[in-house]
């Protein structure tokens, strides 16, 4: 039905809520219909934004919610001790929005993470959306429509455009997981695929890629090797120059390292239609799916 | 990302244990001593191949150094000048190595990577010659880790203590000063044990906060992109006339893209980045406008950042700027019909279709 | 049909098998049946004892010899660096003979192995043998017989004591490990009684405690929530004085914790029969076993 | 375990960051200089509650000081001298709290544990007036952390940041000197911040091989234990009369419930250890003999211990020591047949049921 967020209902607390984007979104999330059942600001604890309570801790949150993931907010510099406090906490899902961690943080975030079992999404990405379950993040609420496209993307806004092309076509996603543009990522691309593959709600994945790292390349031997669902790609920065950040820390060819031409390269021998632009995206998804 | 320059990593190197010639940071002829031995005086210069323009010398004396230093002053480093140098003394190498700690995307952890063949590129020694090998962070180096390495390299005994050493300090300076890189290259084998002959230390741009020690440096950058980065805004320029400013790095690359296979050429990148002020939109134009000669394109998709933000932005930036060049704005997502409505109500036509906006951009570009 | 150890054949090399320790036990275990497929010590690569190879590295070993367990008896200095060998090289199974490791180090190694996905057993304890499939330690080969005991013990020559008073008896044991001595062990008492429950051809379980920590108090707790086997338990130190180290690092009554007392008392309540001494250890499991 | 003195865990927490009044070792009259201000003088001694037995006092000048120092000297503390003192300023408190570090055995990491009842020993305080938390060491201290610990303890915003720093001191002390405690019990609160009043840092045993700058020390030991401790054996004097020799720990215990149970007293905790050299059997029946009046049980099961290397032993040890009370000797495992051949041959019997050789101790120990 779904990949990663599969529980209708799943309680969710926002870290970082008093923050400006903090609360915005935890609104937002709730009005996607995300069980939004409290945020967490050191020192706010008792008061409460929009009608959520808000907490002094994700251990206080967890006791009196019995929240099960929290989407984080926090600035950089307090980002990874907030993840580790949820974890801490009890908590098995860690969406995190915030941009601009240090890679280091984020290495030791993820090995710890994997010590305690609990998965992270992110960060420096929209989050994760499952379309008719709950929304942990920032994605606009009104692309989304029901439907049988899995969608993993390296990119914010241009999986929002590629994903409101697959709505406004008539398709539609199970699940859409931003895995964020940093170097090192809490889940990545080619864990996307597989449970995506193992998802039976979904019928075909679409994935999104960029310049920059190795992901791309690793997940198409995935796809050789593991997936017998339609696979469609879009890969960014096909122009980008070397050697320049193109926004994303991930997102830099570094010596013949990491350009969209090995990415297509690897996709395409892999049996993986590449689209030129986001709107032969649903074209492509519609030739794959009638074939199978 | 903070390039240290070599004499700025040597310190470092020095600090944290690594064995460095004894040297002489100098820039003026007044710097330089009476000598009368083997030294070498090397540009302190941000790019590679400084050898093999001139900026590494073997002088004897005084009046050596000086006439070399002076003429290393006049090369051109990639349209970089060396200001400062580097003299200390020439060792006997036995052979150079190559040793460096760096991020490794695919493992996700910090390796050592390390070869035998030192001194030249590292991308240019084939696989099968270089030792690599992860560093789990919650472990640091290990002994065996540390006996595989010297194996590996083929060292003494007393130059595998050493290495083990040196390796660990590496890692150190990696971690402690949240390094993407951190590379000896060459690493010297002398008669009397290894000494680091160069240094790079590359320091990570978000972790720059914890680093307050750092200097700021812009090489390799534009003037434009000096500009943007001050301002912490995303902007890389590129060769073409047609401005972009896009939200978000991923649509700003395919926005790029798109319009270079249209046969266009996009004159940069530019990430608006996630906002609800019109005035950064307003900036961001502005900064847009000095690298535009023909088309400004402006594709947004709102979600954090709102189309009518946008919309109001745009109209007060082209009021104020009254730009030469045509403009494209194509707004989809949060409030897209305010935002459209208030553009309209300004003269200024917006799309929704991507596609169609790029055609329009072309063409407008070819007029 | 056993416990952790179930396949025989499974291939064992022996960290530090140029020491005395190492080499006599490797040839133990070779006598008992153990597929000892290779020893490490390094700069001793290229070498043999009494017929098995010597590698200068676990991972040469692994290479060559397809490893997958391994018996440590490096000394306790460089024991830790060891361990982290053998699982960085592909080991899951690593049973650490050597004692006096600080606990210190084992708090690491063990969240280390966690993290890896590897099991420990031990350290400064006898290892584990599964009975007809292999032995990885450093147990007798006489005492053990075929038969549906699973004995888990914070001791060592105790426990040949009590398997050979079970043998002797004409019962006889599935899987017999000795968790160690130590504060912190790889392979906790609790996770053994688990396991044993788990187990098929485990009947009755007997647990070896002494005294010091809560580990017994604990695994009564287990036993009585989780456990539906007899068990027979027998714990040492009935008479130690307080605030002495009897032996084992573990072995300390620290103010009023970790009293025998706690633990016989912890152990009937959970309705476990505790033996006043090893003979009478098979008794009460005959009695137990006759009347399931 | 190694148990410091106040006044070095004091120079430790100093070192480590930790603020501590400033104190100053005496030992003697003319280490004490003039003074007019209210000061404390502390008896250096490794037992609880000296200040109960009159081994703390509050002077107000160099006489006081000294006539205070005198005193003490002559209490006993539990068998310990006092030599050494600390003289510090006594400070205005307002109240006195806990805090320490510690092995949680059952999570099986460092723990913090912290209460707002300081001053009393920690096992009296009911738990839910303890905060515990365990401190992950791939980690370290966290922030929420921090701030959680000084919530319960209820501390100002400056006090706050102030915990936070002892908290990750404690911790790094713990880390770095593989410390199995380290304590400061009362951590006292005054108008102008945290001072450590007191300090105990306990070092694990296994561990002292990284720290050959610790000082050994045998408080509490029996003479005969400080000399096996030495010798490197695990030995632990008891009060009765039958001797115990056994190899392994938990052998050993059980041995000594055996022979309790039956109604025997045993002398002795005492491991031989696993050995293939039958000096060190007469060695530890040299020892054990110290300590025996009527019996000495030697209770083997063999293994790496093998039961003909016991044998061997026990009849040279028995024909070089002459000892006057009884022996029974019970051996089983690895080589029995030949063990009990060779002690036969040397007139000694050997048995080979636990049961029956306890009874026979008990029946020998009677007579």
């Amino acid at each position: 039905m779904a990949i990663i967020v599969t529980e209708k209902g799943l309680p969710v607390i926002v870290q970082g809520i008093t923050g400006h984007q903090g609360s915005f979104h935890a609104s937002q999330m709730k009005a996607f219909g995300t069980n939004v059942v409290g945020g967490v600001t050191p020192g706010k604890g008792g008061t409460s934004i929009n009608g959520i309570p808000v907490f002094d801790s994700v251990k206080d949150a967890v006791k009196e919610t019995g929240a099960k993931a929290s989407v984080v907010f926090v600035p950089a510099p307090y980002a990874p001790d907030a993840v580790i406090e949820a974890i801490d906490s009890g908590i098995k899902l860690v969406v995190i929005i915030t941009e601009h961690i240090p890679f280091h943080d984020m290495t030791k975030l993820k090995l710890y993470a994997k010590l305690m079992g609990a998965r992270l999404v992110g960060p420096n990405g929209p989050g994760i959306t499952s379309v008719g379950i709950a929304k942990l993040g920032i994605m606009p609420n009104s692309i989304f429509k029901p439907g049988p496209i899995g969608v993993v993307s390296r990119s914010g806004t241009l999986t929002y455009e590629i994903v409101n092309t697959i709505s406004e076509a008539g398709l539609g996603e199970t699940t859409v997981i931003g895995i964020g543009g940093d170097q090192v990522v809490g889940t990545t691309m080619q864990e996307a695929v597989k449970m995506f593959q193992q998802d039976e709600a979904t019928k075909a994945i679409v994935v999104v890629g960029e310049i920059g790292g190795t992901a791309e390349e690793e997940t198409a031997e995935i796809i050789k090797n593991e997936v017998n669902k339609p696979v469609v790609a879009f890969i960014a920065g096909r122009y980008a120059p070397p050697g320049k950040r193109m926004g994303h820390a991930g997102a830099i060819i570094t010596g013949n390292k990491g350009t969209a031409q090995s990415k297509i390269q690897a996709f395409q021998e892999a049996g993986v239609m590449v689209a030129s632009k986001p709107s032969e995206i649903p074209v492509l998804l519609r030739q794959k799916l009638a074939s199978v | 990302m903070v390039d240290l320059l070599e004499y700025e990593g040597k310190s470092i190197f020095k600090e944290y244990g690594i064995p460095v010639p004894d040297f002489k940071v100098v820039s003026d002829e007044k710097d330089i001593q009476d000598f009368n031995e083997k030294m070498v005086i090397k540009a302190q210069v941000p790019t590679g191949g400084r050898g093999k323009r001139g900026g590494v010398r073997i002088v004897n004396n005084k009046e050596e150094a000086i006439r070399a230093m002076n003429e290393i002053k006049n090369i051109n480093f990639d349209g970089y000048k060396a200001d400062k140098f580097i003299l200390e003394k020439a060792y006997e190498i036995k052979k150079e190595l190559y040793i460096s700690v760096t991020l490794d995307r695919s493992v996700e952890m910090p390796v050592v990577l390390a070869s035998a063949e030192g001194g030249v590129d590292i991308n240019s020694v084939p696989q099968e010659k270089i030792y690599k090998k992860p560093i789990n962070p919650f472990i640091g180096v290990t002994e065996y880790t540390k006996r595989e390495l010297s194996k590996f390299l083929g060292l003494s005994e007393y130059d595998a203590q050493e290495i083990g050493r040196i390796l660990v300090s590496l890692y150190n300076i990696y971690d402690k000063l949240d390094a993407s890189l951190v590379e000896i290259n060459p690493l010297g084998l002398t008669n009397n044990g290894l000494i680091a002959l160069d240094s790079k230390i590359t320091i990570e741009d978000d972790a720059l906060f914890r680093h307050k020690e750092m200097p700021i440096r812009y090489f390799g950058l534009d003037e434009i992109e000096i500009e943007a980065k001050k301002k912490g805004l995303a902007f890389v320029k590129l060769e073409g006339d047609i401005g972009i400013i896009a939200n978000g790095a991923g649509l700003n690359m395919a926005t790029i893209d798109l319009i270079a296979q249209a046969g266009g050429r996009p004159a940069n990148f530019f990430d608006l980045g996630g906002t609800d002020d019109p005035e950064k939109v307003i900036q961001a134009i502005e900064l847009a406008s000095k690298v535009t000669n023909k088309v400004l394109f402006i594709n947004i998709f709102g979600g954090v950042t709102r189309c009518d933000t946008v919309a109001r932005g745009v109209v007060k930036a082209i009021n104020e700027l009254k730009p030469k060049f045509k403009l494209v704005v194509r707004i989809r997502g949060a409030n897209e019909e305010e935002g459209r409505k208030i553009l309209l109500e300004n003269g200024i036509d917006s799309m929704l279709n991507l596609d169609d906006a790029v055609d329009r951009v072309i063409k407008l570009a070819g007029e």
